[in-house]
């Protein structure tokens, strides 16, 4: 590419005084388990252990996390502040065409949420025409509206906030919202905090699809980082084939959230 | 594809967001609206020194001058519910807000917080006017009321016009709060669109443009509407007194 | 006639009126002279009940009113009833001429705008004026406002008409005109109670001249008798310092 | 546990929150400081009337007031290094921001868009001041910048010190919005601990809490202050000659 | 000896000097008189630079300025060879009477705080305020305002004191206090240019005359002359104007 200089790996953007590469990983800290900052005021949670474990892998880089807003974890790969995105980012094609992917290190499954005792929904079918709050840049309200599009005739109805997920949570326990479509980990973690009113139903498979293409998390990376996807995706690769990604998910979810052997072939994008 | 910055999406994204304008403007000129009413009366509160009413209305702006907007609007929003919930709770009551829209919530916040900053900047115009002119108007026998609407808000406006610009202006930005209401307008629109795309740093830049245009637009109408509530530079022509005669 | 009795004012710890009596018979137009900073204008301001004194009571055409504790539709009658003439003219800046004198008119007397604009014209006619009727504040001189000023209080017809120092902010040319339109209104019969700096004019118009000083009235008379031949010693001393230009000193 | 409003946890964040006080204060006061020097400048650019300046200040100004602040953020933040990545690929050259800590970029961001406000203030201020006191100056033969500091300014901070207080009491609350340039001050903490325990109604509450005091505080500081800088009221005793014989 | 010389200049379309030339003497007092607006103080403060006109030069001690390009040191070294005493005395509002007088003399002179404050002691003496050296301006009556003004041009010794109605802001019983200290002022030998409206004390006071009307010199001459028997039918008229309050109409 171009003057070349730029092209490739991270080595020439900074170092540390070991001589390693300093990558910077960012994060909203936002999404416990999967990413939150710890009592000892480090990030914890599940992509953090898993990507400790990649870079304990790679003696020639140094990783530090920067905790951030989640809109500047986006726009500071792309500048340059950070290589690496933390945010159990998960994949559409859109997003694709802004970022790097790495492998996938988690499997997400997600639950349509709703009122304790109320009708129940199981699909996507039964949630025609009820009302769905969801916040933005997450992909759950990305599928929501990818319904919509694709069944103008059973259309649910979007609200989008800038709140966070136990005001939609309360929403729906107090009726004010129908639905709520939430990953299965941190519905799990928002009841054992608030024991809110409402109940949870497994989203098919099939229709997971509709959420992420796939139902997948991600470390991203900007367009210029390649190398260092490389590098991490092959680390990725070794903790799933020995078992890492299992013991760890284990730890956070109790139960193996790692991704199928053959999602470790290629490269999403 | 792959650009770190995709300059063509900065303005096909302009579009788009121009769709929420209106939510942006409606919430912003009722709220203002509102806001210049009461902040009218909170001003004539401290002005006239009225007992008990003083002090709630200077506590009252200390706390919503003290405290961030969003606090504000999470109050309104979310502690109003859980209030009543919670009163329903113990009284076995059975109060419910879920009728009221969102964009009510964010009306009522944004209003009551413009109105401490606007009751500041009323009171300051209103203190401006001239004691002269209200004591002339006393002399004729008019009353404090009389007095107000007659003689001093016509000349306070002219002094509070600028600043009510510069507050209109920032009440303008600030309905992108909202959001946290749920009230979708312009920026809550531009965090949607890069929710979709994470291209959050272009979306900004979108909105930046809009807003500054907005902006301008409206300096212009200000120093437009001060220019013409201005009594005119120049003298006009003596009047003929032979045609206008006094009968 | 009108009476005015035992008015009282104090600022904080300075007594500026200490129970001032004072009658005024019907087409009088009594001077009020005194030292700087002594109350005269106080005394107006009680008067018109833009001060609030501690003590003291008004009576036009026989209605006694308690300036300490009036307030409401009672004030409005007073303030209807007497007329102020300020010495910075305050006319309102918003308004013309016209709309200044025809302000009161509508708001206060409730008059239809045709008929105040009769009453308005008729006045600005009076003091010369007419043709400036659309003139705003800002486009006339100080001497020209302050015409304005006093055509905008005889437009409400006042029992009394209360006149603060009207020409001393004025440039001495601007004087003449509206001492003028002063002495015009005197004659035409106005009960007027002024203040003014201005002793050869006072000595002209007035029909009584009151020295005030530490609160009290300490000469009260004809002008004849006040300037030719003042019993109070204060007020001697008063004519000396402000005749000194004319003194042998100052004279080549 | 399942409450669903934690009055406790209300009182016992705030020492964790109190943490980044210093932080807050920090980027808030040293940003004031440049703002109030970039001000001033830009004010006397357009007292002054200084030709092609006086245009381009204007239009600083006006872009600065126009776009959220947000995006001023973003721009120095993301938009200086995304330009230098650019020029380095076109060019071949090798510029390197990383050295530089995100707090830098705030204080700029912060700092820019404060100054363009407190020019306006500033600006006001200066205007305010008798004419005949800087005429009576230059009378003496002071040029400008001696009549500025030793008779404008003094006079000027009388009347630009409320507004000033105000636009601070804005910054401070204004640089949560440094979070975006990954600095953590309370604010930001406040998140950090919501999302730990997903307890963000509870964290708003704190976070008002403390932003009221230190406003309540300010304010007191602000009129006490003005006190000050006034000329007392009182006329002081008059001097004995004798004592001070002129020798 | 003084050179003023074609100093013209026009506001808009308004051309208010039209080329004036003075000369003043060493110990002159010269007194400009005139209509309102004619130009009075647009002239002192064309000579004193504040306001910038479109021609004119002034010679100071055999030094030739051209006052429409004058910047920079040589402002300032002519601002230092004039005084100027407003008609709103315009003292600092946030500096004692002794820090006022003071003020010059440290920023401009460029003196020693001791130096400068034992003279401004003196200045205060020679008006009679130093027992008011600590008063700030707003403790002040409007004539010790005036007083102090004068100090604080005194102090710097000018060539060439400028005062421009340096009374007409006072009450008339204040207005004494204030010429005394002119002219012993005028009595200590200072060149003087004042604009005054006091007839009185400019007969007393002045050597010498000026009126000014439409941007011109009308009159020039001793104060009896000027006074006594004036040429212009413009100036006679003027002084009819302002005399009309001793006319028998006026009198009683
Ligand atoms: N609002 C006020 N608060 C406190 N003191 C006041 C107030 N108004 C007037 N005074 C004081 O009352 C006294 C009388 O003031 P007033 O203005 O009535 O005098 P005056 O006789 O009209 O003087 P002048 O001839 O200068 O107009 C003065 O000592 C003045 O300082
Ligand atoms: N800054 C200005 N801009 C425009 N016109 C001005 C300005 N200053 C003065 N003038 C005009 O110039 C003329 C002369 O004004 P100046 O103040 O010199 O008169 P004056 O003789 O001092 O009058 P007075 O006796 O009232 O003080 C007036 O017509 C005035 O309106
Ligand atoms: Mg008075
Ligand atoms: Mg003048």
């Amino acid at each position: 590419t171009g003057c070349g200089s730029s092209s490739g790996s991270a080595s020439k953007d900074s170092s540390s005084d070991s001589g390693k590469t300093v990558i910077k990983a960012a994060t909203g800290a936002n999404a416990k388990p999967y990413v939150y900052v710890g009592d000892d005021g480090k990030p914890a949670g599940y992509d953090v252990d898993v990507l400790n474990a990649v870079f304990d892998k790679l003696p020639d880089y140094e990783l530090e996390y920067e905790v951030t807003d989640f809109g500047s974890v986006l726009s500071g790969l792309n500048s340059g502040n950070y290589q690496i995105g933390v945010n159990n980012f998960s994949y559409n094609e859109d997003r694709g065409a802004s970022y790097l992917y790495s492998y996938p290190y988690d499997k997400i499954s997600y639950v349509f949420v709703t009122k304790k005792g109320g009708k129940e929904i199981k699909s996507f079918e039964d949630a025609a025409g009820l009302s769905f709050e969801g916040g933005t840049g997450i992909s759950v309200s990305n599928a929501v509206e990818a319904w919509n599009e694709k069944n103008p005739d059973k259309a649910i109805n979007i609200t989008y906030s800038d709140a966070d997920t136990s005001v939609f949570l309360q929403h729906v326990a107090d009726g004010s919202q129908d639905f709520t479509i939430i990953d299965l980990a941190m519905y799990n973690s928002y009841m054992e905090e608030f024991n809110y009113d409402v109940q949870k139903n497994d989203i098919p498979e099939d229709e997971a699809k509709m959420i992420a293409e796939n139902s997948y998390a991600y470390y991203i990376f900007p367009q210029d980082q390649k190398d260092l996807r490389e590098q991490v995706d092959k680390a990725l690769k070794e903790l799933k084939e020995d078992g890492t990604l299992t013991e760890i998910s284990k730890k956070w979810y109790g139960q193996d959230a790692a991704p199928e052997d053959d999602k470790f072939e290629e490269t999403i994008n | 594809m792959g650009k770190l910055f995709d300059g063509k999406l900065v303005f096909t994204q302009i579009p788009l967001l121009l769709k929420y304008l209106p939510v942006t403007m409606e919430l912003a000129v009722t709220a203002m609206i509102a806001s210049l009413i009461l902040g009218l009366l909170l001003a004539l509160v401290k002005i006239k020194k009225v007992p008990v009413l003083k002090q709630l209305v200077s506590i009252y702006i200390s706390v919503i001058r003290g405290t961030p907007i969003l606090v504000q609007l999470y109050v309104t929003y979310f502690g109003i519910p859980m209030l009543l919930k919670y009163i329903n709770f113990k009284c076995g009551t059975n109060y419910n807000v879920n009728g009221v829209a969102p964009i009510v919530y964010a009306f009522v916040a944004l209003a009551l917080n413009e109105s401490a900053f606007n009751a500041e900047i009323i009171r300051a115009s209103l203190e401006s006017v001239d004691k002269g002119q209200v004591e002339a108007a006393s002399a004729l026998g008019m009353n404090y009321f009389q007095a107000l609407i007659r003689i001093i808000l016509p000349e306070a406006i002219v002094v509070a016009l600028p600043s009510l610009g510069n507050a209109f202006i920032g009440l303008i930005k600030g309905t992108s709060l909202a959001f946290v209401c749920s009230v979708v307008e312009m920026t809550a629109e531009g965090k949607i669109l890069a929710g979709r795309n994470y291209r959050y740093f272009e979306v900004y830049i979108s909105l930046a443009i809009i807003y500054w245009v907005i902006t301008f637009v409206l300096e212009r109408v200000i120093s437009y509407l001060e220019k013409k509530l201005r009594v005119p530079e120049d003298a006009p022509a003596l009047l003929d007194i032979r045609d206008t005669e006094v009968e | 006639m009108i009476e005015i009795k035992n008015i009282s004012k104090t600022f904080k710890n300075n007594k500026v009126l200490d129970g001032i009596d004072l009658t005024i018979n019907q087409g009088d137009v009594v001077a009020i002279i005194g030292p700087s900073g002594t109350g005269k204008s106080t005394f107006l301001r009680c008067v018109d009940r833009l001060e609030k004194p501690e003590t003291g009571t008004i009576t036009i055409d026989g209605e006694t009113q308690d300036l300490a504790h009036i307030h409401g539709k009672d004030l409005t009658e007073l303030r209807k009833k007497t007329g102020m003439v300020f010495q910075n003219f305050n006319l309102f800046s918003k308004k013309t001429a016209l709309q200044n004198v025809m302000e009161g008119l509508i708001v206060v007397k409730k008059m239809k705008k045709e008929e105040a604009e009769r009453i308005a014209r008729e006045q600005l006619k009076n003091v010369g004026l007419l043709d400036h009727a659309n003139h705003y504040p800002r486009h006339m001189s100080g001497g020209q406002q302050q015409r304005v000023a006093i055509a905008r209080a005889l437009a409400m017809e006042p029992k009394l008409l209360l006149l603060d120092e009207p020409t001393s902010a004025l440039d001495p040319e601007l004087v003449g005109e509206v001492l003028d339109t002063i002495k015009k209104a005197a004659n035409e019969g106005y009960t007027m109670l002024l203040v003014s700096h201005e002793m050869s004019f006072v000595r002209n118009v007035a029909t009584r001249v009151i020295f005030l000083d530490g609160g009290k009235i300490l000469e009260d008379g004809t002008p004849r008798e006040v300037f030719g031949n003042p019993k109070n010693e204060r007020v001697k001393e008063f004519f000396t310092k402000i005749n000194r230009m004319e003194e042998p000193d100052y004279s080549i």
